[in-house]
């Protein structure tokens, strides 16, 4: 009972973040200045087009109204349709959105797979050289201009190494198997910029946390009881303190689904940051509108995922 | 003993207060004190006694002002204690850790004059000339008023919360365990000084411990405090010899006394239990679960507090039976 | 009775300091910061504004030019100087703006236990939107200025700074002096200026570090994507104008100079702010 | 000393130093402590907060590891092993298999994440490899050793579902999983209520002549002294100053230190006003050279600011550290 | 089976060309739907699908005769009634710019499978030019009779170009193969089988891949800077095309103290003319002589035209002479702070507007950049919410019908709200001059009317380069403008491996 208690009341603020996200950007994206016709007709439009446009996709109307019929649509699971494309949204968007949670999801893999031992080493030589490399490349990755990393591994490993595909996300000629094989090839270069840029995040709280937990009187109990500092470490600390990690994940989730245009943009990659990007440049308010509720959604469950990860690592939030 | 004819000076009537378990929205809620009372008379020291988790802490903090009750009123002089500043300077509280109660970024003026301060009672020159006074008061050289809290150690702190106490001219101390986290040796010259600073500003305080040796040594009267619920109160030397309430005479027999031949007595009589989960307690009176004497009426209903002897009371269902 | 014998404990803040010293990769990276606050002070010493078009265009670096020049025949040199100043002014502009808000939520969430639950809900929110795009989108649409730019960064980086403070704010709340200055009759005032807002202190600074070298990225970006202001010179800005040009993959100069300054600054605030916490922390300072 | 007469003792100690080198200076945490913790017999090592007790037991234990930290001792011998030589491995597999160690804050001391099966399993697992299925047999023996209901449920469970006596019972129950020789118990008692606080204690006694293992227990209240302890060791400023068997100390105290101590003590027979020992611990930074009491003490004189006393009668039943001692008195 | 790629920095937008605008959609389909007309490098049309055309004698009626050989991929010929459809749901549902210019057009219709006849109001000598090369050919049997607008077109393509698109993924790729028949080049259809533009969202990356042979083609211009370096890589050429259109900076006379010739003569002699094109295009600007009408248009050039001169010092002469001063001694004139809006993403203009600025502070005035993404540009022009503004026109090949868009008070694109009774006369004669070769010397006289009355300043016209992999690839066909270049029909047809 409690556990669903528990379970409820995330779901239910689940919820409510999505809405707020919603409706922060449904006012945001329809308050600021701008004429969404004008990229339709061009500048050369005339009066009587634009006021026909306009009504065609209700903008004329009060936005509260376009608001609750908004809402109303959106309840359905209807998004509306794009301004320029005469598509419904969910279609333009769900073109690009697989390949953002692939290549968000690979990079937070790998950032995860390589985040641990780093942290780890880090943690456990602190203030040793090994810590003291470790911060010191995790944060150069972080703080690298994306752009800049991103241009220089397409010249050096895609062009003058010839390893990796310029841009794109699959050959479309390869097929089946070899179709996996492609994705994971296009994928290597801007999944490696996303890891580097969003790695030292992780590993600097695992060792900041990490640090402390070795501390911690049950890690002192554990070597009492004979326990070797490898077992002390793996198996006593780092599932106290993946904890705050795990928060971490959940929390920078929606930086890195929507952060991606940058990455996007160099290695020509079809995700939903670039869509956005272009939308904004479109005023095509249905599809920029339609990518922050998917944006919200996709964070909303991830962190559903995370609270849940959390209740299998963290017994306390169990009972 | 004090004469307890007058009208007393501060006054609880039926506190109660309940949080949810885990201090979580979706916990369970429960009582954390049900119904107490308590009177204080001027220049007495009372003393609550009880195991931790028992609702001390939470019934300090009501009568100080720091908690809401969720019903029942304290008094001061009969009168209904609105929570306002100038009322509230009237009852201090002296707070458990030595160590984070004085923040550490003020200097010991500064953390003794907060109290002048926020009321306005003294600037310039006469803030520290008080400061002064109070320092000496608790057996500090003025001169350290300069210095902050990390220079001191723990007993020394523990003076400079009650000289910030002190600067309110409070009538009434509430001490939340002021000496359990001291040492032995620092804890009889806290406790002294609380003894002394009594007789010479005529205070009256509440004085919380979980050691039964140190109410003894502090308090006049006593109150036994379980599960929330107050069960026994009496003259200190009544309660602590001639306990009424199984529960007081449980915690009188496992307290231990520095000397071998008298704690060697104790091994193997324990009694077995542990406290129930508060937020989950069965009907009836609340140490049924632990209490040797248990019987069906036990299960029933609470017990109320019922007068022993000439002060005294407690709340048992055999008692009422007697 | 009064037998003051001063223990040798150190003030925390001194110890702070004593154990931060000893960090070299932190004490070397605040004298970093120093150096780029001293040069983005001293710019117009430095190097002249770096108008005027020249006709050596994408001349790699060379003792006239020390960081070559771009597509115009302008000196990259004057334009990192320059943009020295531009890109820490966003920094700690848009930081300054972040850590107001961020501390006032914080502090007030943690302070009023009634306001905790939907301030902490719309920090939690606020940090779950695509801030990158939204950031997009509002400067797009208002018109990219270096205020335009404070403003959007600031407001999309002032949860971060809610949530430390409010979780530092939150263990302040609970500790007994807090109480005791409620039972001295002490008022929310009172209580927030004199007793929580020093505490979060430490906290804010570190704070203002992380949040200004984020929102050097963040300006950087934006300028990338053509929504930098054009009238200045910040590290962004020169960047764009080599993307723009096409001299990403021609000109190394002119990406190599403002990447590494971006990377300077965001690598030395970074660890400095790692150092501080590590020498603040009892835990982790070891000693 | 032959190798039979190191026998009879489970631990030996001798000389032992504990530095820390901090900001603040170096601090002397322990030094030289030696005491003989005799097979079977129950060892009370009490003294004010900061006199250095855990340290002295967590060095034994090899768990002062700290880089900031410098532990050197002259003898150190569990059972006539002796420690000092011994490998760090060599000494991982004597932990909790023969000499084990209970904490004072059981809920800081239990891991919060692993159930109950892998925290007291793990001890089987490590020193008796055994499997995963039998680990957590034993685990539910353990559980029933030390009086958890319902053991074969609770195995299961997390620290956080379990009250507080419980807690301790668990901790103890991880130090005896393996019948070590000596159980160094640090403070065991002090976060409990009295009630449990007895409950504990009788349950230590109870163990402890079960299994026959020789006990070090750290506490400063004396009324635990006074209810399991054989032997005691009074600690000040880092330093053993008295040590003699559990009535002489209380009994005939010979340091003005203990003395003092036992006469602030509070008694619930009694509500006579207390008299505090005036003054300061002292500090453990760059100590002064003389006795670390001299500013506290009632009987100090010059020398004893100048001279550290050193421990007498050498090897004596009850030897303290005092240039004044108290009168012998006889007791009747 | 031979692949061609083409990279693009955009997606498609929207597939159905009475309705898109963005140039990747031109250029996709471009490939699919005919005109009747191309376009040369001096801006003259001539016969693509149309065979003839000409006026009746009252300029009231004109006529396209078009091919008879020409089917849609499905086999269903392509007749004059799918011109005379395509003219009428434009007309009927106001599709874009082409509408504007059916305005003056009362009835259309196909009078046989290769003729198609249109009634207009008014004579209008440019009528079937601007409607030969302007309008896309759409299949009236797959488009609908109404909703145009709203018709997708996003799957079962039917084309009548060289290819034909049969998928795309968004953000990646749109792929095409070869149509069998497309009779307008020599080899009856496409050398190459199938074709694919591929997004890439950044040049310099888009350039990268064309050097590491994963791009045949750029379709995008490339900037001065990448032209240098692929101009040397090994394996790439680079084509030129002149643009037809010209790049400017309009003055808003709506706005204080531009109102004021002397002020706007100042600033036409304070701008860098030669550096601009220097630098900024690395020489690949030519001068318009401050014309309107650009030199690139060998039939309608006014060749006495006169480029202003840049002269600060002669600027800084004219401001005095009309009581300008500088009293804070700041080097500007006191007050003539001007902001100049523009695309930031457009390479070449944000560049100059750089070496405006900084060549008019020499002439004491003081210029602000206000560069700002496209859309908000674009908004700001069409409210005339700027002081000056910086931009390019793609194609203005016909002063008739481009002329009265920017001098008429109400011309759509009249951004320099030019509102002068003696230009509207001249533009009422240029549009009812019955033949070109009428109405030329009407353009010329007002291109130098507002040449002096500086209504607005075009600095040049450019010259595109394009890239392409001339080691695996030959015969490309280039044709003028970015809208054009060497990705229009005829080139993408006749392109080939080499072998
Ligand atoms: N703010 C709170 N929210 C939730 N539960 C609380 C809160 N304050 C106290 N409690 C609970 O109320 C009960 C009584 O607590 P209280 O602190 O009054 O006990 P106590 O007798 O002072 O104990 P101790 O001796 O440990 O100080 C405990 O179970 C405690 O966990
Ligand atoms: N890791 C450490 N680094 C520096 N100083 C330390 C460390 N551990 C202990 N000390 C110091 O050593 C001294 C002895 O500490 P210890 O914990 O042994 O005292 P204790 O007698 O166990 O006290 P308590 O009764 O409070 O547990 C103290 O002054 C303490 O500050
Ligand atoms: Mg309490
Ligand atoms: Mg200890």
């Amino acid at each position: 009972m409690q556990i669903l208690g528990y379970i409820g009341w995330r779901v239910g603020r689940g919820l409510l973040t999505f809405w707020f996200a919603v409706t922060v950007t449904f006012f945001l994206v329809r308050l600021l200045p701008g004429d969404p016709v004008l990229v339709v007709s061009g500048p050369e439009m005339t009066e009587e087009i634009r006021a026909k446009m306009l009504a065609d996709f209700g903008l004329d109307q009060p936005l509260t109204t376009q608001y609750v019929a908004y809402m109303r649509e959106l309840a359905q699971g209807n998004l509306g349709v794009s301004f320029l494309r005469s598509q419904p949204v969910t279609t333009v968007l769900f073109e690009r959105l697989p390949w953002t949670l692939l290549l968000t999801s690979s990079a937070l893999v790998f950032t995860i797979l390589l985040g641990i031992p780093l942290g780890v080493l880090a943690a456990t030589r602190a203030r040793g050289w090994a810590d003291r490399a470790v911060q010191v490349v995790g944060i150069v990755g972080q703080s690298i201009f994306v752009p800049s990393i991103g241009i220089l591994l397409l010249y050096t490993l895609g062009l003058m190494a010839g390893l990796f595909p310029i841009g794109g996300a699959v050959n479309p000629r390869a097929v089946g198997f070899d179709r996996y094989l492609s994705i994971a090839h296009h994928m290597v270069l801007p999944c490696m910029t996303l890891v580097l840029s969003s790695l030292a995040g992780y590993v600097l709280t695992l060792r900041s946390t990490l640090i402390e937990t070795l501390g911690e009187e049950y890690c002192d109990l554990a070597r009492a009881k004979g326990a070797s500092e490898r077992r002390v470490v793996w198996k006593h600390a780092l599932r106290n303190a993946l904890l705050p990690t795990t928060t971490l994940i959940g929390l920078q989730l929606g930086f890195l689904v929507g952060g991606a245009v940058l990455t996007e943009t160099i290695y020509a990659y079809p995700g939903i940051g670039r869509a956005i990007y272009e939308a904004v440049g479109q005023m095509d308010f249905p599809v920029l509108q339609g990518a922050f509720v998917l944006l919200a959604a996709t964070v909303v469950v991830a962190n559903l995922l995370t609270d849940l990860i959390y209740g299998i690592l963290d017994p306390r939030v169990r009972s | 003993m004090l004469d307890h004819t007058d009208a007393p000076l501060f006054e609880a009537r039926g506190l109660s207060k309940s949080f949810r378990a885990g201090g979580h929205i979706t916990g369970k809620k429960f009582n954390a004190v049900k119904d107490a009372s308590l009177k204080l008379y001027r220049g007495e020291t009372l003393g609550i006694v009880g195991e931790s988790g028992c609702g001390k802490s939470t019934l300090a903090r009501m009568l100080v002002g720091l908690e809401v009750p969720d019903g029942g009123d304290v008094l001061l002089r009969g009168q209904a204690l609105v929570r306002d500043k100038a009322s509230r300077r009237a009852v201090q509280m002296v707070f458990q850790d030595p160590y984070l109660s004085l923040n550490p970024r003020l200097t010991v003026m500064d953390i003794i004059a907060e109290p002048l301060d926020v009321h306005g009672l003294a600037r310039g020159a006469a803030r520290k000339a008080r400061v002064g006074e109070l320092l000496d008061a608790v057996g500090l050289d003025p001169q350290v008023s300069s210095r902050f809290p990390h220079e001191f150690s723990g007993g020394q702190r523990q003076r400079i919360g009650i000289a910030r106490a002190l600067a309110a001219d409070p009538q009434i101390l509430v001490c939340d365990e002021p000496v359990s986290a001291l040492d032995v040796s620092v804890q009889a010259q806290v406790v002294n000084l609380l003894i002394d600073l009594q007789a010479r500003f005529g205070l009256s305080i509440i004085f919380i411990a979980h050691d039964l040796a140190v109410v003894r040594a502090m308090c006049h009267r006593t109150m036994v405090m379980y599960m929330g619920r107050v069960v026994e109160v009496g003259d200190t030397d009544t309660v602590m010899q001639h306990p009424n309430h199984p529960y007081t005479q449980m915690l009188r027999r496992s307290a231990l006394e520095p000397d071998p031949r008298a704690a060697r007595l104790a091994r193997g009589t324990t009694p077995k239990g542990e406290p129930p989960n508060p937020a989950n307690l069965p009907q009836g009176c609340v140490f049924q679960s632990r209490c040797p004497l248990v019987f069906a009426t036990c299960h029933q209903a609470e017990p109320d507090l019922l007068a022993v002897g000439d002060q005294g009371k407690a709340a048992c269902w055999h008692l009422e039976a007697r | 009775m009064s037998d003051i014998t001063p223990t040798a404990d150190i003030r925390p803040a001194a110890r702070t300091w004593r154990a931060f010293r000893k960090n070299p990769l932190g004490i070397s990276s605040a004298i970093i910061l120093l150096v780029l606050a001293t040069i983005a002070i001293l710019a117009p010493y430095l190097a002249k504004f770096p108008s005027g078009y020249g006709r050596n265009i994408l001349m790699p670096p060379s003792p006239e030019n020390w960081f070559g020049t771009d597509d115009l025949g302008r000196d990259i040199y004057a334009q990192i100087i320059w943009g020295t100043r531009i890109s820490m002014t966003i920094g700690f502009a848009a930081s300054s703006l972040a850590i107001m808000i961020g501390v006032a939520v914080g502090v007030l969430a943690a302070y009023a236990k009634r306001l905790d639950a939907p301030l902490s809900m719309l920090v939690d929110v606020s940090l779950a939107l695509p801030v990158l795009p939204l950031m997009i989108l509002i400067a797009a649409l208002v018109g990219p200025s270096l205020q335009t730019l404070i403003v959007v960064i600031a407001l999309f980086s002032w949860p971060e700074v809610a949530r430390v403070v409010r979780s530092q704010a939150l263990s302040v709340t609970k500790l007994p002096y807090v109480d005791a200055a409620r039972t001295i009759g002490g008022s929310h005032l009172w209580i927030i200026i004199r007793h929580i807002l020093p505490a979060v202190a430490p906290i804010i600074i570190v704070a203002v570090v992380l949040t200004a070298s984020r929102a050097v990225l963040s300006e950087a970006g934006l300028a990338f994507l053509g929504l930098g202001d054009p009238e200045t010179w910040s590290w962004g800005t020169v960047l764009y104008n080599a993307q723009r040009s096409g001299s990403l993959t021609i000109a190394w100069w002119a990406t190599f100079f403002p990447s590494i300054a971006i990377l300077i600054l965001v690598v030395a605030a970074t660890l400095v702010s790692i150092a501080y916490n590590d020498a603040r922390n009892p835990k982790t300072r070891e000693s | 000393m032959t190798k039979t007469a190191t026998k009879d003792l489970a631990l030996q100690v001798a000389g032992l130093n504990v530095r820390f080198k901090t900001l603040r200076g170096v601090v002397e945490a322990v030094s030289d402590v030696s005491f003989d913790l005799p097979s079977g017999s129950v060892l009370a090592l009490v003294g004010e907060s900061g006199s250095g007790k855990s340290v002295t037991a967590k060095s034994i234990m090899g768990l002062v590891r700290a880089n900031h930290a410098e532990v050197s001792t002259r003898t150190l011998q569990l059972c006539g092993q002796d420690l000092k030589t011994m490998s760090e491995e060599g000494r991982r597999r004597l932990r909790g298999a023969q000499i084990a160690m209970v904490f004072q804050d059981a809920l800081s001391a239990l891991n919060p994440v692993l159930s109950i099966a892998d925290q007291l399993g793990e001890l089987f697992r490590i020193h008796r490899q055994a499997s995963r299925r039998e680990a957590r047999e034993r685990a539910i023996e353990l559980l029933r050793l030390v009086r958890i209901p319902n053991a074969e449920k609770r195995v299961d469970d997390y620290p956080h579902q379990f009250s507080g006596g419980m807690r301790q019972r668990l901790l103890i129950a991880a130090g005896i999983a393996l019948k070590p020789q000596v159980l160094i118990a640090d403070e065991p008692t002090t976060a409990l209520d009295v009630t449990v606080q007895a409950q504990i204690l009788d349950l230590l006694d109870e163990l402890r002549s079960a299994m026959g293992m020789s006990v070090m227990i750290i506490t400063h209240d004396l009324g635990v002294v006074a209810r399991i302890a054989e032997e005691v060791a009074v600690m000040y400023g880092g330093r053993i100053v008295e040590r003699a068997g559990v009535e002489e100390i209380f009994d005939a105290p010979r340091h003005p230190y203990t003395a003092a101590l036992l006469a602030s003590a509070p008694r619930i027979s009694s509500r006579a006003r207390l008299t505090p020992i005036q003054g300061t611990t002292p500090v453990l930074i760059n100590p002064k050279p003389g006795c670390a009491f001299a500013p506290r003490c009632a009987y100090a004189t010059p020398i004893c600011v100048n001279e550290r006393p050193l421990l007498t009668p050498d090897g004596a039943p009850h030897c303290y550290a005092c240039h004044h001692p108290m009168p012998e008195v006889e007791h009747a | 089976q031979s692949l061609l790629t083409v990279g693009t920095t955009t997606d498609v937008v929207n597939f159905n060309p009475l309705v898109g605008n963005s140039k990747t959609d031109t250029w996709v389909t471009n490939l699919m739907y005919p005109r009747l007309m191309q376009m040369h490098d001096d801006g003259t049309t001539s016969a693509l699908v149309a065979t003839d055309w000409g006026y009746s004698e009252d300029g009231l009626t004109a006529w396209f005769e078009i091919r008879g050989d020409m089917t849609w991929s499905d086999g269903t010929p392509l007749t004059a009634a799918d011109i005379a459809y395509t003219v009428t749901v434009v007309k009927a549902e106001s599709l874009g710019n082409l509408a504007a210019k059916l305005g003056g057009m009362e009835a259309v219709n196909a009078v046989s499978d290769t003729r198609v006849e249109f009634t207009l109001r008014s004579p209008d000598a440019i009528f079937l030019d601007y409607i030969g090369f302007w309008m896309p050919i759409v299949p009236s049997h797959v488009f609908p009779e109404t909703g145009v607008k709203d018709f997708a077109n996003d799957a079962n393509w039917v084309s009548a170009g060289p290819f034909v698109m049969t998928g795309f993924e968004r953000g990646q790729r749109y792929s095409f193969v070869k149509v069998e028949n497309y009779p307008l080049v020599e080899n009856g259809s496409a050398h190459v089988d199938e074709l694919e533009y591929r997004v890439f969202p950044d040049l310099n990356a888009q350039a990268l891949a064309l050097r590491a042979g994963e791009l045949d083609v750029i379709a995008n211009p490339i900037p001065p800077a990448i032209g240098r370096t692929l101009a040397t890589a090994p394996g790439i050429s680079l084509v030129e095309v002149p643009s037809l259109g010209w790049a400017h900076l309009q003055y808003n006379l709506s706005r204080d103290m531009l109102d004021e010739l002397a002020v706007r003569q100042a600033l036409a002699h304070a701008v860098d003319y030669d550096a601009i094109r220097a630098i900024a295009l690395q020489g690949l600007g030519t001068s318009t002589n401050s014309s309107v009408i650009s030199p690139a248009l060998a039939f309608w050039a006014d060749p006495d035209a006169q480029e202003y001169a840049f002269d600060p010092a002669l600027s800084r002469q004219i401001l005095e002479d009309a009581g300008y001063t500088d009293a804070n001694g700041d080097g500007f004139y006191d007050g003539l702070t001007f902001s100049v809006i523009y695309d930031q993403a457009a390479g070449e203009v944000a560049n100059w507007v750089q070496i405006v600025k900084d060549s008019s502070a020499e002439a004491g005035i003081r210029i602000e950049l206000s560069g700002m993404e496209r859309n908000t540009y674009l908004q700001r022009a069409r409210d005339r919410d700027f002081d000056l503004y910086a931009g390019s026109w793609g194609v203005m090949e016909a002063p008739p019908s481009y002329m009265p868009l920017i001098f008429r008070a109400n011309g759509n694109i009249n951004y320099g709200n030019i509102n002068d009774p003696v230009i509207e006369e001249m533009l009422d004669r240029l549009v009812t001059a019955p033949t070109p070769d009428a109405a030329r010397p009407i353009a010329h006289e007002i291109a130098r009317y507002a040449a002096e009355n500086v209504y607005d300043n075009v600095l040049y016209y450019q010259t595109f380069q394009f890239a392409y992999n001339s080691d695996n690839w030959e015969g490309v066909v280039p044709q003028p403008s970015d809208l054009l270049s060497i990705i229009n029909p005829l080139s993408l047809a006749s392109i080939k491996p080499v072998n």
